[in-house]
């Protein structure tokens, strides 16, 4: 096992730890507003993957008009799901926001598979997006590269929308305290549709640039990336951005090393290993690594 | 003062069971007796969920693990000696000899559903509300890879099948009784208040002496032992376990009902798992009729979420109808 | 400026206040005293949009003069934006947020361009807060966060303010230090309404008081008079 | 929507024609098929290419002397219970056969119930070789066993590419993946070739980034990689391995059976994959070359993937078998069932001579090549 491998299995773990924290982030900032887990999330990846392909090769817009309509489609999913389930159901108790997402995330699956088949698509990227880069021993693509890229960016664009606009603030003081938030003239409806709007809008985006990296997309291809990355999202501290990115990142690394430099008949005990991990986390440190005490964990 | 009125309607229940399951046996065909059959495991897998859910109000995801468990567990103590070998090749010698009839290996079943469950409890009952509910979803994913890749006793994805069909109506009929019977006594004993106190209020339960750590993992293993027992009266009425049937599917559909029944309600989990197992049934012909597959789930789900918007306390609440409990107020004032 | 007229609140299914009534006028300071329980914090949450009654109604003009309407059924932050101002029970500042954060929160129903100004005036009132104005409002010690509470409060530019329990828990010189900014701004026009259980301080700060037990107003009146009462000696005065 | 509404229009459309066929009662065949859940994209065509089959034979005037089939169709949903409450409602229904499944972990809870009451199941795409004998004389398989699939595609890789060390991927969560790559395995050792590496991944995973790596470090370099996976997996492994830039033939079975080797890696990257499948695939027989065209006439679109014509295949051997025995009862379908011999399946010639009852039955390898796919070679087992 030389340098050079272990170089090229960081950087696949770099790769997938992006994938990751795209629909993390998302993950993670709605639980932090109103303390759900969103399980539908990762099927706004799917509706997002889909949706990619409907603009792309239906009706052969060009890319970034793509990635505009995927982001306002995402934006819309979550606007929806909130209004219509989540928003009647605020101040009952966690769990039945958890459930009703389960249901959420059922529907929507089968929805897709009424509408669009079960059957596999391809989805094909531009052909630039799919060259191969070589430095020293790791080789990776275009569109490896573009999604680190987009997952730093959004990174830091959210960051900035969290710490230094109005709307930001208002988010975050919705968090803490939403009654002290509407006493202090916030309209918390309309803070929390902004963030699930966000979410899931970045949720799009990342089954956009699922469907790219894989090359492959399916009306259940949102249980893995949804499933995945709220592991993510609690290992790095649910509700907190940075969180969400350094979870997705450990997650991705720890996955493919895992796989990598373990002898391979480990690689099936992958996802036992993920939830290991996250059963772990869970009880030996509840508010993950950079969450913050909201006391209502363990 | 305790009312009689539950004793007789236990007696009324009794009667009921042995009339009906004979009648039924007797009348319907493969099918319909097929879907009774599942009805009850059903049932009885909604009322051990919510002694877990319900009463101790510990969202847990992970029934069907413990149901894997049972099912394993009651599947490999069924199969007779002659076949192990021949399906079983790498088995460990001293599991070949083992065999038990049908109701001695449900039993064992149940019992090491409930192990596992005190097992597993200990670490991550500490957790509360949906992390309880995730960490035990990672547990039914973990059982699921490890009954997936333990080939030499699980064979692996394909699972154990050939197994003997023992499940009938009075098996089903019979464990139904004992569940409700069993879960019933626990709700109205002191136990299951401080169950419910438990799940009211955590703290202030603890301040009056309740042992939260007891009576939490009292409540889980309870649940864990009744799903084990439906594990092995599945297992036994499909004559096949595979990992992937134990599924998070059926953790939902399992939830569905405990939540549309009322959570904390028997009367409510026995209806609901009723009304479910039926529905899907009823959803067949339109499916199967109009092509339109996948229909049956959505609109279960829908319901489920005009539920929990709409009436989130489910059909029954907490509490037990009065027709059965003879009292005249609801029983816990709380809902 | 303020009428609370014969309103009944629930909580689930607890009948919380009965038949409450209480008036303010432009200008006055308003205590509200009682025990614990007895339903103060539930009528300022009811009069700022978070509760809302089941019968009577509460009627607001946002100055002298003008015309009062009904605001029962508004939801909190229609009712900031019309003027009043609700510095909640245990100061609820955002832990999470830092001081300066925290103060624009307050202003954030303002669109106008004095939002630094203002703060810089609460910077001159409590100058502890311009030195902290980085850190997280979590870090500050109970004094700080009530003054900075109270400066939050102030932000939205309210005509009325709803102060509740704010002495709980600090030192009797910060006390003193934050009845005596309440005085000024009291001076400089804004009308408050303060939920205290220092029934003392309460009536001495204030011009008018009310007496809530149990859900009911029992007595009201002029501070000093109530002072004097017996009753009121003996149940909240610690007089014999 | 679209089939929903042809449903309805097929239904009306039949109405006039089903008047006369009244007389004569209709010979139920029951289908159990997943049709919702994570088999759908396998089970769903085979259902597709089973109503096509039963659509020709009822339009060419039936069977023994005008009875229509009727199909009867239930949702198995990737589920045990469901399969098996399918099965135990099919078999209330009356049906005189049952058709399905296109894996062992499903026809293992229904097919038994079949053979209790006597009544025989066809399945249409479960390979596993040891299925007739697990569930007796009731069981007939359609396609091949994965023995034989393995065998072909070992002895082609072995000779034709001249493979001689090898690494195999497996997918350990299914038992026809696992099987496949234990045949696999077993001719090549026999052969003489050397496994350099053994890999594993999950239904379900998308990344593959660790094991290509692990594949390009590991010494000596294998001549071909193995896959052992269902049609999902079979693009997504292909297309990264190329993309990574390792250019040795991939050889599999008839989980790579599918457009998506192509259309996910690009045609430029599909390239060197080789795998041996059911004899329909670029096959020029007649057979074939018909029932594309009926399919793609019938739902627009081409046979999605192998299973489709297994499907059909499956109601024609019940209908040649019908036809033959003169008669539509379980019992005398079953032995001429058993006695079919050189029926020119869509899939290739089915002859049930073995004693494990699997087909004999050819093994096409296909290559692929710049995206185009071509016979290489049928292979036939050479053991009886």
């Amino acid at each position: 096992m030389d340098s050079g491998y272990i170089a090229q299995q960081l950087a696949n773990g770099l790769i997938l730890g992006s994938m990751y924290a795209l629909v993390a982030i998302g993950f993670s900032m709605i639980y932090g507003i109103v303390r759900l887990i969103n399980f539908a999330h990762g099927d706004i990846v799917m509706i997002g993957a889909f949706t990619t392909l409907g603009l792309m090769e239906t009706a052969g817009l060009p890319f970034p008009l793509v990635a505009f309509g995927v982001l306002l489609t995402g934006c819309g999913m979550g606007i929806l799901i909130e209004r219509v389930s989540f928003r009647p159901m605020r101040g009952a108790p966690q769990v039945t926001g958890f459930i009703a997402s389960l249901g959420i995330s059922i529907m929507l699956q089968n929805l897709g598979i009424l509408t669009l088949s079960a059957q596999p698509r391809n989805f094909s990227f531009p052909s630039y997006m799919q060259h191969i880069l070589n430095l020293g021993p790791v080789s990776f693509r275009v569109v490896d590269l573009v999604i680190i890229l987009t997952a730093f960016f959004l990174m830091v664009a959210l960051i900035f929308l969290v710490q230094k606009t109005k709307l930001g603030i208002a988010m975050r003081a919705t968090a803490e305290n939403i009654d002290v938030a509407r006493l202090m003239g916030i309209d918390i409806n309309k803070t929390i549709m902004a963030t699930f709007a966000i979410g899931s809008g970045l949720a799009a985006i990342a089954g956009l640039m699922w469907g790219g990296k894989f090359g492959q997309i399916d009306p259940l291809m949102g249980y893995v990336p949804g499933l995945k990355s709220f592991v993510a999202a609690v290992i790095g501290g649910v509700g907190s951005i940075p969180g969400a990115i350094l979870g997705a990142f450990i997650l991705g690394l720890s996955e493919v090393l895992f796989v990598g430099l373990l002898p391979p008949i480990y690689s099936s005990y992958r996802d036992a290993f993920v939830f290991g991990i996250l059963i772990i986390i869970l009880i030996a440190m509840p508010n993950g690594l950079l969450g913050k005490d909201i006391g209502d964990r363990a | 003062m305790e009312s009689n009125r539950p004793r007789y309607c236990l007696g009324l229940l009794i009667m009921f069971m042995i009339i009906f399951s004979l009648g039924i046996e007797r009348t319907a065909n493969d099918y319909i007796l097929a879907i009774v059959s599942f009805t009850g495991i059903n049932i009885i897998l909604a009322i051990s969920l919510n002694v877990t859910n319900g009463f101790a109000g510990l969202f847990s995801l992970g029934h069907p693990a413990f149901m894997a468990i049972g099912g394993y567990t009651t599947a490999l103590l069924t199969f007779s000696m002659e076949k192990k070998p021949l399906f079983l090749p790498d088995l460990p010698q001293w599991l070949i000899p083992v065999y038990l009839p049908f109701f001695p290996s449900l039993l064992v079943g149940g019992c090491f559903a409930a192990l596992v469950a005190q097992i597993v409890g200990i670490s991550v009952l500490r957790l509360k509300g949906h992390y309880l509910a995730v960490a035990t979803m990672g547990f039914l994913i973990i059982v699921q890879v490890l009954l997936n890749n333990a080939d030499s006793i699980t064979r692996g994805p394909l699972g154990l099948n050939g197994l003997e069909d023992f499940t009938n109506v009075y098996w089903v009929a019979g464990w139904v009784v004992v569940t409700i019977y069993t879960c019933w006594k626990i709700k109205f004993s002191s136990l299951g208040r401080s169950m419910l106190a438990v799940r009211e209020d955590s703290m202030a339960a603890n301040s009056l002496g309740v042992n939260l750590f007891y009576t939490r993992n009292f409540a889980f293993t309870v649940g864990a032992f009744f799903a084990g027992v439906a594990g092995g009266l599945w297992g036994h009425l499909i004559t096949a376990v595979t990992p992937g049937s134990f599924s998070l599917i059926m953790s939902f559909n399992i939830i569905v009902m405990v939540v549309v029944g009322g959570t904390g309600s028997i009367t409510g989990s026995v209806t609901a798992a009723i009304i479910f197992t039926l529905a899907i049934e009823c959803f067949r012909p339109l499916e199967e009729n109009f092509g339109i597959y996948g229909v049956g789930e959505i609109v279960i789900s829908l319901v489920l979420i005009l539920i929990l918007i709409f009436k989130p306390s489910g059909m029954f609440g907490t509490g037990e109808p009065n027709f059965i409990t003879g009292k005249y107020k609801p029983l816990n004032p709380t809902n | 400026m303020l009428s609370v007229e014969n309103i009944d609140v629930y909580r689930g299914k607890t009948h919380v206040l009965h038949q409450v009534d209480i008036h303010v006028k432009h200008g006055e300071i308003i205590a509200l005293i009682g025990a614990n329980g007895a339903g103060k914090t539930t009528t300022l949450r009811t009069i700022s949009g978070l509760l809302n009654p089941a019968r009577g109604r509460i009627l607001y003009a946002p100055g002298k003069g003008k015309r009062q309407t009904e605001i029962s059924s508004l939801p909190p932050e229609q009712i900031v934006s019309i003027g009043v101002s609700h510095c909640p029970e245990g100061r609820g500042v955002f832990s999470q947020l830092s001081v300066k954060e925290n103060l624009l929160v307050g202003a954030y129903l303002r669109k106008d361009n004095k939002i630094e100004q203002d703060i810089q005036s609460i910077y001159e009132m409590f100058p502890i807060l311009e030195e902290r104005s980085t850190q997280a409002a979590g870090n500050l010690s109970g004094g700080e966060q009530m003054m900075l509470a109270l400066g939050r409060s102030l932000m939205s530019r309210p005509k009325l303010l709803i102060l509740d329990e704010p002495s709980l828990g600090l030192a009797p010189l910060v006390i003193e230090t934050i009845f005596n900014k309440l005085k000024k701004i009291n001076t400089e026009g804004v009308t408050i309404l303060i939920v205290e259980q220092n029934a003392i301080m309460a009536l001495e700060l204030s011009h008018r008081a009310y007496v809530l037990e149990t859900g009911r107003v029992t007595l009201f009146g002029r501070s000093e008079d109530l002072a004097l009462n017996p009753q009121v000696q003996k149940a909240y005065l610690g007089g014999e | 929507m679209k089939k929903c509404f042809m449903t309805i229009g097929l239904f009306f459309m039949s109405l006039p024609l089903a008047v006369p066929c009244f007389s004569a009662e209709p010979i139920k065949i029951g289908a159990l098929y997943s049709l919702t859940g994570g088999m759908s994209s396998i089970d769903t065509p085979s259902l597709r290419g089973a109503e096509l089959a039963v659509k020709i034979i009822n339009k060419n005037g039936g069977l023994l002397d005008g009875r229509m089939i009727e199909l009867i169709s239930v949702d198995a949903k990737t589920d045990q219970k469901a399969a098996a409450l399918g099965a135990k409602k099919l078999l209330s229904n009356g049906v005189i056969a049952g058709i399905g499944h296109s894996d062992p972990s499903f026809v293992l809870p229904s097919a038994p119930l079949f053979q209790k009451k006597g009544i025989p199941f066809v399945t249409s795409g479960a390979t596993l070789p040891t299925l007739p004998m697990m569930i007796g004389d009731c069981l007939f398989m359609v396609p091949f066993g994965d023995d034989d699939q393995s065998f072909a595609i070992a002895d082609y890789s072995f000779k034709s590419l001249g493979v001689k060390n090898v690494a195999i991927w497996t997918d350990n969560s299914m038992d026809f993946t696992k099987t496949l790559s234990k045949f696999y395995k077993q001719r090549m050792t026999e052969l003489g070739a050397k496994i350099v590496l053994e890999d594993f991944f999950m239904m379900g995973d998308k990344d593959f980034s660790a094991q290509i790596a692990r594949l390009k470090n590991v010494s000596p370099q294998p001549d071909a990689v193995f896959i052992s996976s269902i049609p999902n997996e079979a693009g997504l492994t292909t297309k990264q391995l190329r993309e990574s830039g390792l250019t040795l033939p991939i050889v599999s079975g008839d989980g790579f059976d599918t457009e998506l080797i192509v259309t996910v890696p690009g045609k430029e990257l599909a390239n060197d994959v080789y795998f041996s499948t059911h004899t329909y695939r670029a096959d020029p027989r007649p057979e074939v070359i018909q029932f594309i065209a009926d399919y793609e006439k019938e739902y627009g679109v081409p046979p999605e993937n192998a299973f489709a014509p297994l499907g059909y295949d499956a109601i024609a051997l019940i209908a040649d078998a019908i036809t033959r025995a003169g008669s539509a009862e379980p019992k005398a379908l079953k032995e001429s069932l058993a006695k079919t011999m050189g029926f020119k399946a869509v899939t290739g010639e089915i002859s049930y001579t073995r004693p494990s009852r699997v087909p004999v039955k050819g093994v096409s390898i296909i290559s692929v090549k710049k995206g185009e796919y071509n016979v290489e070679e049928i292979w036939f087992p050479t053991t009886k």
